[in-house]
């Protein structure tokens, strides 16, 4: 039994992964990435900024909804964050639909921004909760936004990691490929290997994602959960039994 | 006397001057849609709408679609978000019955920015490798001339035929308060023509001081002014109102299938379904 | 404790932050020229400068330009307006001392758009024909590729190293109110570096309403603010304050020959010539 | 003796060539067209917008000094005033300088938006008080902005009218050439072709240019000269004898 939900220990190891930056952006839908930011920019031992969307509060754009891209287009966004309906083994992602495109299987709301700012920020960290052979597929049937791009192509960065309800993969852009990082704790490598439907590297011995530190859950709860209440309160109520946002 | 008056028109005038057939350029939820005269559409009955999201569309494009108004949507997503998948959407995409041209949110504004400045097209970054790219013939792909080597995707500039959004205010001269939504001049600066609806026509004019002044659309670039009061309803209306998701989740549920849909639209159609007087079928 | 507090540094430690040979952007008189800051970089002494107008200078350019500290400009004009011709400008362009690209307003305009987009370039219409392109190699003349026989100019995009403006006001968390000078918020997105002077710094967010978020830079553009009552005289500060005709006049008159605006320029960097102490020489 | 001042013969003959317009837009130092564009609008049967770059009170752009040429390039702009250093007979403008660039004998501010607007805007009037060999030549030493294009070339329009302190060309831009159009009364024919120094077409019978009449004078005296007061004081004072603004 532990001490943290699984949304916590999320938020967390996403945190982790913002350590350096200057300015994180968060786009519409993601509590859990939206409230990893404010914990990283509550930990950062310099001025981050933090960008949420979805959020009045910490949502200082003021050149109306093409503000996101281009802040991202002059290189001012450290990292962003991008999901998919599928994902696969390149890192493509697909938010369109699944079967054959233009009619589809089943169509999906469309790719975003993601087709620019795959390609326009450094670092974009890959998060979908559900960690399936439906979400996670060898090859995508629609790249919304494409995981690796040849020689020549003006690319600032891509894909760094895939973070799902299970684990943490690393991706090697030279190599095309995402290696297992981390099994969040009681997940085994054998329950990843089933539920993906690419191929990936595996380490004879896969660390454990590292549990929060009561410190840490403490700073969420407190300081961070009253914050995400503003913009996302169904999510804090639910995971923090927060009701009242920050003043 | 000077002519520099300003009336506003009636809601059911506004909805007369979209023409069928028009290419109609919308904002998305957080900016200000112009829910109260997309119904006033509905009722006088329209047909072969482009709709050209900016970037996406939410209730507005689901509803248009719904009907089968819509022959055409332009968008980088439709969706009522936490509220789930847009069902007409998804159903008349997988039905073959409607032409999607997906696009990504900064290539719909940078299109719509060429238009603002005149050009005939403007070039974006990325996109290179996405089936986005592989399904647009209007999109161009040529090598960087300031730098041999680099491929770079040109954008042709769109003119809306008819811009269409709602806003808090308007002032006594005809201009629009869009605060920091300043898409909706992009919006405005790039259309043909610009319609508006309103909560309320305000006295004076926001010019009167700078710092209101910077809120402004100026009236230059609005044709018409409708007062519409939670005439975005159930969508937003920036800085003065939230959406109301119950209302949206009501739509959704009704929405799963063409009979539901018919039937919600026939009771927003009678005025059955309005920001003061909501009706919620029991479950 | 989250580190987002913000901290206002002096006027010479701002000057200090301006590298000689800067590609250094600044706004015309009417959008808040840092003429204090101006005033504090020629007392560190400073050289090599590219000034990049948007769109064009008048008092600030021609007093660097005065000193010898400008090597080349870019703008669609420098000029002291209803006081005259800028004078050292002049006198330092026929002597060839000054190397000037002549542009045209919408162009430096768009090759800053095309630096706060984060593409290579911007077409602008017009231009064919002109001398003004003739003599700008770093301009492509292109076949639109959407229309064949249409040529049109691309101009590469500029990514200033430092802008530096003057605004009414920064809030406690480093927000920039820039009023309807939405050129600032180009600029501002454009250079590598921004650096502003205010009048002063007020307590509170400008996020805090709808209304004043719209008149703001967010801090995120911003590297550092000092502070600078009356930092834009005798330029205006848009909302707050007027030029002063009569000490740009003051300037003009001095200005005529290299004497004269040596000895000005002495009692400008003495604290002699200042908004609140404006000595005027017998004629 | 005339009941007029030579300037108001000007802003009226300024205001004629301005009926119709749906929105006329007068750049900075432009008393005249200023002064013109606001009674042109005072008349109009309909709405007419006037923007005057050097006013706060008609001024109404919100997007920064691009928003000028932007409305221009949409097509939004009937009407623009443009001036020279030197005019030339293709309508060449030059507002550069004299002599050879780029040192040039005399250097001038610059060519501001001419390079666009000319281009831009359907009806550009040239505007310039001094007429003599030195600003009306045969062929400018600069060309800021062509008057005429080749065919092929993205133009909405050009030069239309030349009006100066004491005539009124129209320009014919098939045949490159200004004809002239009216002499101010008390001008003649012989005068103007000394002082102009390219060549023009000249009709047999050459009109006087309108006086103003009592009622348009009585208007713009009484309506539009405390308007220019605002932005324009002290041409306001001087040709009006207007001191206070209009409220």
């Amino acid at each position: 039994m532990t001490d943290w939900r699984p949304e916590e220990l999320l938020i967390c190891r996403l945190a982790d992964a913002l350590a350096g930056d200057r300015h994180v952006a968060v786009g519409a839908a993601s509590p859990i990435p939206g409230a990893a930011a404010l914990l990283a920019q509550e930990e950062a031992p310099r001025r981050m900024h933090v960008t949420v969307l979805h959020s009045r509060r910490y949502n200082h754009f003021t050149d109306g909804g093409r503000e996101l891209f281009d802040c991202a287009g002059q290189g001012r966004i450290d990292t962003f964050f991008l999901g998919g309906v599928q994902i696969d083994g390149q890192a493509n992602i697909n938010l369109v639909g699944t079967g054959d495109y233009p009619t589809l299987t089943k169509r999906f709301p469309g790719s975003f921004g993601s087709a620019f700012m795959y390609f326009a920020v450094p670092k974009v960290i890959l998060f979908r909760e559900e960690h399936s052979p439906r979400t996670l597929v060898e090859k995508v049937d629609f790249v919304s936004a494409p995981g690796c791009s040849p020689e020549g192509t003006w690319r600032r960065g891509g894909p760094t990691l895939l973070v799902t309800s299970l684990a943490v993969f690393a991706f090697d852009g030279a190599r095309r490929r995402f290696a297992l990082e981390s099994l969040h704790p009681g997940v085994t490598a054998e329950t990843v290997a089933e539920r993906t439907g690419f191929a990936f590297d595996r380490p004879a011995e896969v660390p454990t994602t590292a549990a929060p530190e009561p410190a840490r859950l403490e700073r969420l709860r407190r300081t961070i959960a009253p914050k995400v209440a503003e913009f996302y309160p169904v999510f804090a109520e639910r995971v923090f039994g927060v009701t009242e946002p920050a003043a | 006397m000077a002519m520099t008056a300003f009336a506003p028109i009636s809601l059911e005038a506004l909805a007369e001057a979209i023409p069928d057939g028009a290419l109609l350029a919308v904002p998305p939820d957080y900016g200000g849609v112009a829910m109260a005269a997309t119904v006033a559409l509905l009722r006088r009955g329209t047909g072969g709408l482009r709709l050209y999201c900016l970037p996406y569309s939410t209730l507005q494009a689901d509803l248009l679609i719904g009907t089968g108004a819509v022959a055409e949507v332009e968008a980088a997503a439709i969706t009522l978000g936490e509220q789930g998948l847009a069902p007409r959407f998804s159903a008349a995409v997988e039905g073959g019955r409607l032409t999607m041209r997906d696009s990504t949110c900064p290539a719909l504004h940078a299109a719509l920015q060429a238009a603002e400045k005149g050009v005939p097209f403007m070039p974006l970054r990325g996109l290179l490798g996405s089936d986005i790219l592989a399904n647009r013939p209007d999109w161009k792909v040529i090598d960087n001339p300031f730098e041999a080597g680099d491929p770079i995707v040109l954008l042709p500039a769109v003119v809306p035929d008819v811009a269409l959004f709602h806003a808090p205010r308007a002032d006594a001269e005809g201009n629009v308060w869009i605060g920091r939504r300043r898409e909706l001049a992009t919006l405005a600066h790039a259309a043909k023509r610009t319609l508006v609806t309103v909560e309320e026509v305000v006295e004076g004019s926001f010019f009167e001081s700078e710092g209101s002044a910077a809120n402004a659309l100026p009236a230059l670039y609005v044709e018409a002014v409708a007062v519409a009061p939670r005439g975005a309803w159930p969508c937003a209306c920036p800085g003065l109102y939230d959406a109301d998701p119950a209302a949206i989740g009501d739509y959704a549920k009704a929405a799963r299938d063409e009979a539901g849909f018919r039937d919600y639209l026939k009771r927003l159609l009678d005025g059955r379904i309005a920001p003061c007087v909501l009706e919620v079928e029991p479950a």
